[in-house]
């Protein structure tokens, strides 16, 4: 097989939904003939016409419109064009598709794709990482695959939940991460476990969506100074795996978490909060968080670079935390 | 009459008798949906006796729903439809359970009624029995069943729209559209939200069998309508949509059916999202809490201040569809009705916050202690 | 004086704003003539016609119309008629208002009132906490008065900073709390400065808004146990007091931080993140939380008492991080 | 034409020639907005001059940043505004800088450069210079100067409507509305959200003196109308918030600035919320990133797809309002203006992360560690 990259994965994962589930369409901005903003859809809507359904620019409808199908069976992926544009769409996803579950026993399976997370020169307004604030809200889940493998088979297996999932892919990893294959069955988890990807036992990363990237190589080049890192990619971050992490803190004793997002409240500090309820006497140092600044996302790269962590920022952050 | 609505419709109107769905102690059924025939076919007068049944039986329960409140029985608020039941009961009357849709929404006992939902869902929701269909989690006017078209409505003015526009488009791609129509109801502070507007203009994109039935009461809790918005008439929003739109005054039954079920006929006939305007006055205040006394006397006072009630009431003895001996035995067979419920409710359990499961995921290995 | 309320607090401080301040104007549904759904702007209309207004129901373009005014020097406080409708003026809020200094060096001085909180037979969309979900971003300020004078003070002070605030008010505290004075000039703070609000020795509850009052009687059953319990008033949640939160701590050695909202991140996991970071050695035990069930809250008293901290659940969580 | 103008609009049209402050070097005007008088008149021929001379700068400008792009030497995108120049110029010409409201958008380098903003924000935002309007912090068409009249956009569309109505709504707190109006600009797509609907009814509501030009570019990036909306025109929408709505022809300056200063006049003299809405073509794709393939030829050889430009051209010289020779020192200008602004942005420091600030805060004590 040729090199897949992680957009080729989600459109990959879409075509082979709707291939094998009727129950399935995609609905969002400029998803049909145009293929998306991103080209996650090209030429689905000319296989599957019925399925493939352009939707006004209507956030808000289009999440509501979503869960009126899902009510009805179908298995509605709504495409966001950016993260950012669902904050119009907000109350259709905490408030409709969040609680109708809980409130009539009728489960609202739908997947919301929200192309997330900066990349140079995308500014405030299309660069938002949102699964914090998505995830402070019940009856969501929350996923955020950050391999070529984990884009194409969570996006599968969010499809096949029957909960709404904000499927959170990262903008940045779109065409830079390539595999050689598009799912690796031997390597496969469920939705809700996070995954080692690299052993070590001088500290605990732990890092979801682009940042485990940013966190591997950041491993890296502590193995050039002699530090065995463990890397821990989440996966998801609701439900958040608490017992891999503490499991990985036990062999540790140090950890760091690495979000791309705000610093208020969010991933890094619920992982914080978990490890230090459920694992304190494991740790053998304060336990770090490192996030982007608390300023909306900046447009220039030289301050955007500056924003979110990056290889030495989290580099610098592994050394401060070993010393501690 | 009958003659006459059926010139202004297209096609013969057919209706299903669901009258057996109101009665109390049934649950709600849960048979498949395409497993209802709906080619009965049901005169105009039957229609007309139908609705005012669900009329009465809306006001009965609801009265009898305000006095719990203020005998203190009720925890929360209770907001009730008086004023509204003509429009509200016209809805529900021309759509059948199970099959079709409705989106009810603040003021639609009438129309829930008529629908098909029973008179149980709602003492026991209000009176909070563990039995009621959010089993305690959720109340009053927030209750549904959305696997038999009856969709649960958050409290978000104008979100329920998009939600029906949905469920219709989903029959569409099931091949299940034929004939379906969904209606859903909105108020004149309602049509102030972006969610009302989204939802509509998706509507009429996807050309969907949705009929808006727009209630405007004058008020949005205090507020009044030139408050809201600076057109003539909000059926004038409907030319904005490119769809149809009627105006009818909501206070006369005859005219309200008519104009639902013209709305509604156009609607199943692949006619598109309808959008029907109804002018009225709410007859309490904007909940139980609320006594309404910033409503001028001269609108209470108004055409648009008579109730529905008194009107449909007259209407039906002058043209002969129903007697006085009737009336009475509906009005009795009623307040039997709504006095079972209330009893039934009230014996119920509550929910028991230690043995009730506290799910809030349909995938249950997804729950964590957190 | 008479006894005053802490709705009357709210009502006596935008009244006092509008007669001492022409840049004040109030903005939201029903809050004219009918005073609001909950009485705070009662009679404020027959004396500033023009400063107080009755909106559409659109809380996407209230709060936008509010920036705007900003813009233009005046000082808008936005009436959300409940917390949980602010989820459709989200966007305007946290896209507009919060980025716009960022942005432009032009500041947006708006004041958003977002009655919070559960009281029993509420239900899902009349009782939610907001707080947090904001505070994830950036430029915004939020504020969680738990006393009368707080109501007060802290309105006033909201609209005197040129930032956007968010003014959480609990619904639960409106007419349950009372006090002999509007305000309190000796113990008048900043917003941004917590209050250590009980002195204790034994154990650090830090709570905000209704749950303070939960954490104070806790803290009294406890003491009849024979334990001192120090009670902090976190006030403001951003900015968010670390410094008082960690001295306190460093007195205690231990700490339960309690919040009425949803347990995934939020208040509660930002001041544990917090206080393992910064004061890390200071702790004898792990630090405990207590928030809601991660559920819609429930309309059924009986299930509403369950879903949130109480007296009880709260004492019984001191008690065990006491034995930790 | 002039005659036929003054009769159309109920008076005297007044405006200020402010073509002063497209010069190149000059920064925004700090002054007072009180202190700009108004009075002063124009002709009708000078008003077009004036609008054509902004198309021209504005087309030069973009066509160079869509070259500064293809050469990959601007970050992020570039979103230019070819063909909606007559609309969005003729918009800017009718207001006045640092006294009227601009609500600019997308496609509105023609109106931003007709409004006063110096074409310098636009080479600096887009090169990414530190004294650049946002400095840095935000980019590209999110530019603006919100304390002269100016905000700064938002992505999320729609959301400038209300923005620009709480702008106005302040001025009459402050009784300084007198006179003044506000525009604001979106597109067909924009008109699908909740946000544009809430805005617009609330103008109609408040009958603030507001604006609306609707740019019906046939497009929402690779959306076509039929996807978008199904009413006959988008100006049907104005009757349903009761306000008056223009139809125009985007691509005929004459006809778009004839029929803006006739809703800016009306809306200046107190006629409420107007809503103008244009037809034209989008001759770009939707960003420099988008060739814009999905355009069917059959609209791109229809009226639709005239270039305003060439039509304003031919218009002018025909009436004899402008010369061969004075187009070509326009023109000529034009490219000067650009080319000194690119030159001056490229040699302008970029924003340093370690010594500029990061304050989020209008209130320094505010900011923490975290
Ligand atoms: C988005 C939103 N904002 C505010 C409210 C609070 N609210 C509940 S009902 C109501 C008035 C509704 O008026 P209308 O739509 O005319 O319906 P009516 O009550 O008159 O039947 C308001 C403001 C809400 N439910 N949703
Ligand atoms: C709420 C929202 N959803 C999606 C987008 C992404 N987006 C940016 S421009 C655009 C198309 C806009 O079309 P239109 O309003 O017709 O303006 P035009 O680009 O044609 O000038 C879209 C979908 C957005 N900016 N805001
Ligand atoms: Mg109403
Ligand atoms: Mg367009």
């Amino acid at each position: 097989m040729e090199e897949v990259t992680y957009i080729d994965a989600i459109r990959e994962a879409q075509h082979d939904l709707l291939a094998s589930d009727e129950r399935v369409f995609i609905y969002g901005q400029d998803v049909g003939d145009f293929g998306g903003a991103f080209k996650a859809t090209q030429g689905l809507k000319s296989l599957y016409p019925d399925r493939v359904i352009d939707s006004p620019i209507s956030e808000d409808a289009m999440i509501g419109l979503a869960v009126g199908a899902s009510i009805e069976g179908m298995r509605p992926i709504v495409e966001m064009q950016f993260a950012d544009f669902s904050s119009v769409g907000f109350n259709q996803i905490v408030n409709q598709a969040g609680t109708q579950f809980y409130r009539t026993g009728v489960p609202a399976p739908i997947t919301v794709r929200l192309p997330s997370g900066g990349t140079p020169g995308s500014g405030p307004f299309h660069s938002q990482m949102m699964e914090s604030v998505y995830a402070y809200y019940p009856g969501l889940v929350i996923v955020t695959p950050a391999t070529v493998a984990d884009a194409y088979s969570m996006l599968v297996d969010a499809v096949a939940l029957d909960d709404p999932v904000l499927y959170c892919e990262h903008k940045f990893l779109y065409r830079w991460l390539k595999s050689d294959r598009l799912s690796d069955d031997d390597e496969k988890l469920p939705i809700g476990q996070a995954r080692i990807v690299r052993a070590g036992k001088h500290a605990t990363v732990v890092a979801y969506s682009a940042m485990v990237h940013e966190a591997l190589r950041a491993a890296d080049l502590l193995a050039e100074e002699g530090w065995e890192i463990e890397v821990v990619d989440l996966r998801s971050v609701k439900p958040l795996d608490t017992d891999t992490i503490v499991a990985s803190v036990a062999r540790t004793g140090r950890l760091l978490a690495v979000g791309e997002a705000f610093p208020w409240g969010g991933v890094t500090s619920e992982i914080v909060s978990r490890v230090t309820n459920d694992g304190f006497h494991l740790l053998d140092a304060p336990p770090q968080r490192l996030n982007s600044r608390d300023t909306p996302v900046p447009y220039h790269p030289n301050l955007w670079e500056a924003h979110r962590p990056t290889l030495e920022s989290i580099a610098a952050a592994i050394r401060n935390l070993l010393r501690l | 009459m009958q003659r006459e609505f059926r010139d202004a419709s297209s096609g013969p109107v057919k209706h299903v008798a669901n009258r057996l769905l109101h009665a109390l102690n049934q649950d709600v059924p849960q048979v498949e949906r395409e497993s209802k025939s709906t080619d009965m076919s049901e005169t105009w007068e039957d229609h007309l006796r139908r609705t005012f049944r669900s009329m009465i039986t809306a006001r009965t329960l609801e009265s009898k729903l305000a006095s719990l409140y203020k005998a203190g029985k009720i925890v929360g608020g209770v907001y009730i439809g008086p004023g509204q039941e003509a429009v509200s009961a016209s809805i529900g009357s021309c759509l059948t359970w199970n099959r079709d849709i409705f989106g009810a929404l603040i003021r639609d006992q009438g129309g829930r009624t008529a629908f098909g939902e029973p008179i149980l869902d709602a003492t026991r929701s209000y009176l909070g029995s563990v039995k009621g269909p959010s089993k305690g989690r959720d109340g009053n006017i927030h209750r549904g069943h959305p696997a038999q078209g009856l969709p649960a409505m958050i409290s978000h003015l104008g979100a329920m729209v998009s939600v029906v526009a949905g469920m219709l488009l989903a029959r569409r791609l099931q091949g299940r559209l034929d004939g379906i129509v969904g209606a859903v109801s909105v108020g004149d502070g309602a049509s102030s939200t972006g969610s009302f507007h989204e939802g509509i203009n998706l509507a009429a994109v996807e050309r969907l069998p949705l009929v808006v039935v727009l209630t405007n009461n004058q008020f949005a809790y205090s507020t009044p309508t030139d408050r809201q918005f600076r057109c003539r008439s909000l059926v004038d929003r409907a030319i904005g949509y490119g769809i149809p739109g009627y105006e009818v005054d909501g206070t006369d039954l005859l005219a309200s059916l008519e104009v639902i079920s013209k709305a509604v006929t156009e609607a199943r006939q692949g006619g598109g999202p309808q959008l029907v305007v109804a002018n009225l006055l709410r007859l309490s205040g904007h909940g139980e809490h609320d006594d309404g006394s910033y409503v001028p006397d001269e609108i209470r006072n108004s055409a648009l201040g008579r109730d529905c009630m008194e009107v449909a009431e007259h209407q039906l003895l002058q043209a002969g569809f129903v007697t006085e001996a009737e009336l009475e035995s509906w009005k009795n067979e009623a307040a039997e009705q709504v006095q079972a419920a209330v009893a039934q409710a009230q014996q119920e359990p509550s929910p028991d916050p230690y043995t009730d499961d506290w799910s809030v995921y349909a995938s249950p290995e997804l729950a964590e202690d957190c």
